[in-house]
């Protein structure tokens, strides 16, 4: 019989989009997967932990927070590093010691939220000397609108909207540099991948295919592309949108996916260093000794072996 | 002098859902009240009575003919007519004290001023004792004289009354109607009573008029001066004894039954 | 008082009028209406023609016109305005069916029965004012990420108001019609099918119409999760992306819906309960 | 439809007691609630220990009370629970207040004139089914993001039940009641004030009492926006990390208040319309 | 045969708010209704005649004493004894035919059999064409009588009837006592009635229960066989002028009297 795969997926314009609007991972995996759409990472993983779902895409951040809690999940590719997609955009302000005083939007608990206290570690100013407010993407826009807020860590499209008007103090990009990378990965519950292995090397299989075809000519996948259009379609984004915002990830290829970088190693410390980083801020109870468990590399060596 | 005057007024009601089929429930009604007046009306069990007052009280629109006082349109329900309702009517918030201290309280009149008349007023119906009672804890003969009680304390032109006196024993109902007798001749307030006694609309009224069914029409308007006489001293059985009364109240109850007969054939 | 043929609506400016005692339900309130919508759709096209607001928030009239002529034709994020509209209305009914089933009975035992009231009592305030986005990922975890999921979180909002106003309802019905029923031999069951139930209705339907109201404002927290398909799906996945247009297009649209089944209650008010209006 | 003393209460067990006529309001419902409280807790200490959910999705009650110490104590996201709690009640009492202001004289007006009904009509048909979620950017936009917004998040959630249900309480109005005071010479502002807003409080008060739950499961919406404190900010904030024990632990202290906001609001309408009893 | 007994009952009412404070509203009533006898309550108004019709009927719980059909105590209403309300308390969600169904329908009777007894009914108490009207567009007197008929139509072996004539003009009210004459010589159903008309007291009943108020008591328990007659052919002018009827109603009219003199003292 068929297997049924609950797969859940984020609006976020990334390649997969393409192979998921095309059917290819059912294709390949010969599996019927049911795509769900979740708005956070933080209601992926709770739908993980119910069953409900087999594989799922989430931020660097819930996922350090559902392996604090021992959540059996493991991490099976890295989708991408944060880097021009979530920025600190400012008015007004032209250096980090600005930001003193001043009120920084940011959606609490996610990605650009650890990334601006990371930076805010890094220039040495006192969290608590900046009104850290915590606000959605749409009603950072808004906010920002208004004259409400004078500076945000977001990410597209409304960084762009706020760069229309703003500077950029520091990229997710910089931050990485300063010892706070962030990035998204798609994750699959250990029972799942125990059954069946088969359909996670499928699923980072063809997950692979796509990235290495973006990655292999990213200005075909321009405006008026077929797969612009895919991904729109998915995500809600505007068409002409995608390209720019496709540019804001560092996407690795399968290989660079292996190496020690990464799921080779890299991957399991800068979870261990977000949950560290989650602990100090009293948002988790504790952190584990060891991070290693919920991450693999296995997956991504016999996708790489399978070929593309 | 003032007069309330109902001419040629008619009144029809929709056939239940179908609001294009009406029924008419009173035809060619004509009827003045003078303020020196005391009109009973009789007539059988749903031959318009209620209507008829409605009509006179503003809470009914006729279908046709006027409504007027002192030949001014009414523009609905009006101080100068106060009405006591078939079926109470009063307010469940408020105590029978501020029952019948509402009228009062319309006008601005304080707080103390309302109380002391509006016990005084209850004393008048014969209840003393019952100004802090709630609505509820009071029987259906107390809440009559509650509704009449605050129909006095609006202190009107015209009073219409809904069967005041109908869940009320013998005894205190001829009190009652001894009171209403008094209050009409000594505040010049024109009276429209509804009442299903001939006797009582006899002994009160200065014209009986009665109503015959199917539609609601005027058969009888008779003038009577029993309750002059009561008032002048005369004794009820002296009354009761006369051959004038005598003859009225058969040539009434002929009336009515006559209707009936015609309503059987 | 509603306006009555011939009645001189209590409060309403009584002028007698040759037409007075007519057939004809009063003048209605439609015109009043249509105006009313009128000017707010002018001062809405002024607004956003003066740029007061960023047509980013506040697109023009117009625009969100075109939107919901792009979504009804080419759809949104893979479905097409119907599409997203039945997947939300049949969850909606769905939840309505759901809590009326649940709701009218337990409204019922709480206005009934002093051990009905003392179980039920607790479990309907405990849930009364729980925030469905606190609570989402507790019904994820215990029924899953199905559509049982999302009917259960728009049927826990519209329970509370069906639950309370039919308890009230009971609560009004006048204790002379109960106990006429029982001396006429009624059971405990025919007093509340034949007596106290149809007291209620009035006040049930009351409690309906504020359901749906709250069912309809709890539908983007109900398409948070999972969903593939709906105006809250639809809502929140332009709202993402700033696409403001589909934003208020999806918004018209539930308001539109939702004004069609209010006038749809309300007809059913006046059909099946003509008697409330004259208690 | 209550049991009041010497009544025999028409749907209750009709047993005749020696001391049926004596003084008391006949047996509470208290001890059921406790039982069923305590069942509640005893089924979910059950479920936490034998594992039937994981523990990381329903912690023991021992560890949500143990939650709710250590946030009174210590606090979470930068505040205890006292500050959470202080933050959110002003907000839903401001957005009480302003819903009460603005709501009953609404509801009052659309149960009483037809110009008022006409205007006011659409304008709450199109309030009542938004969905705060939807509509955050643009209260953002218009009133920024102070408590302003949020209180405005909240009270938009309590105006509709109370405006319907001061519309419904004020169509119940029996039209003697109205015809009565204008015959005594009521102006229309004497007759709105002294007949039908008595009339309709207690249909107002089953509202308000509808609205105050909406509003606490509106809160966790309202403190989306740029809050640092408050119950709803604090659920969010720990339910994104996955803490279920300070998730449990709000959602037990906004039912603990609601549940005392009702008794008070019982308590009120007991005192204030005992007549409401006796229709 | 069967017995409907109040024995040494009381009935006390908390004050108002004060739920410490009671008043006394009945003391110490003992009566007993056969299922053979018509017993007719008069009183002043608010002296509890309502209150013991309820403790009959099992709306109210006696604060001591018992109340028993045939030794048995009750448990609240019964399909045993039906009650005419003083206020008619007719579901105005059920048309006039409707409503006298209800009892039937409570049985369990088919619609078309329910139909045809509640017109026969309606009938019966001058309502022929009455079926299909809602409750709001029947005038009083028509309420009280389609109440009349829904009781009636519960078949109970005990009528208990508030004021039920209260609203009625003369002749129908004339009508209506005959009717309820016969019912109650027909169908052997015990009937307990609450009246202010002595008159109507006297023509109807078995026996005449006068009650005191302040606490409502019995002062007097008088047979009259005034009601046979009339059942038995003879005239209503005979009997009014027959020396007994004369007596009693004196007497009764004394009763009633003392005790207001009493009251006033
Ligand atoms: N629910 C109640 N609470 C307190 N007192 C009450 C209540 N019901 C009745 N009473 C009091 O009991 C007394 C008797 O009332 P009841 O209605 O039995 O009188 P009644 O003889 O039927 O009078 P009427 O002929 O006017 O109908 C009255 O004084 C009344 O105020
Ligand atoms: N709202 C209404 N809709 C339709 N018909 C009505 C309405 N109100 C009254 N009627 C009808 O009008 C007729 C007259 O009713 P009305 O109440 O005036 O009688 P009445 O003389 O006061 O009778 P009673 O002595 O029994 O109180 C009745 O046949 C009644 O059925
Ligand atoms: N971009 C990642 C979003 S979240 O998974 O952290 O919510
Ligand atoms: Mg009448
Ligand atoms: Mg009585």
């Amino acid at each position: 019989a068929d297997v049924n795969v609950n797969i859940g997926y984020q609006p976020i314009v990334e390649p997969s989009r393409v192979p998921q609007a095309d059917g290819t991972y059912e294709k390949v995996t010969g599996a019927k997967i049911n795509w769900q759409k979740f708005d956070s990472g933080a209601d992926v993983i709770t739908a993980i932990a119910s069953g409900s779902l087999d594989i799922g895409y989430v931020g660097s951040s819930p996922l350090a927070a559902a392996a604090s809690r021992e959540i059996p999940i493991e991490t099976i590719f890295v989708v991408g590093l944060i880097s021009e997609a979530e920025a600190l955009a400012v008015k007004g302000i032209d250096k980090p010691e600005g930001l003193a005083g001043k009120k920084i939007a940011t959606p609490f608990v996610s990605t650009a939220h650890y990334s601006l206290l990371t930076a805010l570690k890094h220039w040495k100013v006192d969290p608590k000397s900046v009104e850290i407010l915590n606000l959605r993407p749409p009603e950072i826009a808004a906010a920002w609108e208004r004259g409400d807020i004078d500076g945000a860590y977001v990410w597209d499209p409304v960084l762009s909207q706020l760069k229309k008007t703003g500077t950029v103090l520091a990229t997710s990009a910089d931050v990485a540099a300063w010892g706070g990378p962030t990035f998204d990965a798609w994750i699959v519950s250990k029972k799942f991948a125990e059954e069946h292995p088969e359909i996670v090397t499928g699923f980072v299989q063809v997950t692979g295919k796509a990235y290495a075809s973006y990655l292999a000519n990213p200005d075909s996948w321009n405006a008026t592309s077929p797969e612009a259009e895919k991904i729109a379609k998915l995500t809600g984004a505007k068409t002409e949108e995608v390209p720019a915002l496709l540019k804001g990830y560092h996407f690795p290829s399968l290989e660079e996916q292996a190496g020690a970088d990464l799921l080779g190693g890299g991957t399991a410390k800068a979870v261990a260093e977000t949950s560290a980083f989650l602990l100090e801020q009293g948002k988790i109870p504790a952190v584990l000794s060891d991070y290693s468990p919920y991450v693999s590399s296995r997956w991504v060596v016999e996708a790489a072996k399978a070929g593309l | 002098m003032s007069v309330l005057s109902l001419q040629s007024v008619s009144l029809a009601f929709p056939v239940d859902r179908d609001i294009s089929q009406t029924r008419l429930v009173l035809d060619g009604i004509t009827l003045h009240l003078a303020s020196d007046e005391f009109i009973a009306v009789i007539g059988r069990s749903g031959s318009g009575k209620t209507s008829l007052l409605n009509l006179a009280a503003g809470f009914l629109k006729p279908t046709s003919g006027r409504v007027s006082v002192d030949g001014v349109d009414i523009a609905g329900p009006g101080a100068d007519r106060a009405v006591v309702f078939q079926d109470d009517a009063l307010y469940p918030w408020l105590n029978a004290r501020d029952n019948v201290a509402f009228p009062l309280k319309l006008r601005g009149i304080a707080k103390g001023e309302r109380r002391l008349r509006a016990d005084d007023l209850l004393a008048k119906v014969g209840l003393d004792n019952a100004g802090a009672k709630n609505i509820w804890e009071l029987s259906g003969g107390m809440r009559q004289r509650v509704g009449i009680a605050r129909a006095l304390a609006s202190d009107p032109r015209f009073l219409l009354l809904d069967e005041p006196l109908g869940a009320l024993d013998a005894l205190t109902r001829a009190r009652l109607q001894q009171f209403l007798l008094k209050v009409w001749s000594d505040s010049k307030t024109g009276a429209l009573l509804i009442t299903h006694s001939i006797e009582e609309a006899m002994l009160l009224a200065t014209r009986v008029v009665v109503l015959a069914p199917n539609p609601g029409r005027i058969v009888a308007d008779i003038p009577a001066s029993f309750g002059r006489q009561l008032l002048s001293g005369k004794s009820l059985q002296e009354i009761k004894d006369s051959p004038e009364y005598r003859r009225l109240h058969d040539g009434l109850t002929g009336l009515i039954h006559a209707d009936a007969q015609e309503d059987a054939a | 008082m509603t306006i009555e043929v011939g009645i001189i609506a209590p409060t309403a400016p009584v002028e007698i009028q040759p037409d007075a005692g007519k057939p004809g339900r009063g003048r209605g309130t439609l015109p009043i209406s249509l105006v009313t919508i009128a000017v707010i759709i002018a001062a809405w096209s002024l607004a956003s023609v003066y740029g007061v607001v960023s047509p980013l928030f506040l697109p023009s009239p117009l625009i969100v016109l075109k939107a919901i002529y792009n979504v009804a034709v080419n759809g949104f994020v893979d479905s097409t305005l119907a599409q997203h509209t039945f997947a939300s209305l049949l969850r909606i009914f769905a939840a309505l069916a759901a809590s009326i089933v649940i709701g009218i009975p337990a409204g019922l035992a709480i206005g009934t029965s002093r051990i009905g009231k003392g179980i039920l009592d607790p479990i309907v305030e405990f849930l009364r004012p729980l925030p469905p986005l606190a609570y989402l990922p507790l019904i994820i975890i215990w029924i899953g990420i199905g559509e049982a999921s999302k009917i259960t979180v728009i049927s826990l909002a519209m329970l509370p108001p069906i639950i309370l106003s039919t308890a009230a309802g009971v609560k009004s019905a006048p204790a002379d019609f109960v106990n006429a029923a029982r001396s006429f031999g009624a059971s405990r069951l025919q007093v509340l099918l034949y007596v106290i139930l149809p007291s209620a209705i009035p006040s049930i339907l009351t409690g309906t119409r504020i359901a749906l109201g709250a069912g309809w404002s709890t539908l983007v927290a109900a398409e948070l999760v999972a969903a593939s398909r709906g105006l809250g799906f639809m809502i929140q996945s332009a709202a993402q992306f700033l696409v403001t247009d589909i934003v208020i297009a999806g918004i018209i649209v539930i308001a539109a819906i939702a004004f069609l089944l209010e006038i749809l209650a309300r007809l059913l008010e006046r059909w099946f309960v003509p008697w409330a209006a004259h208690r």
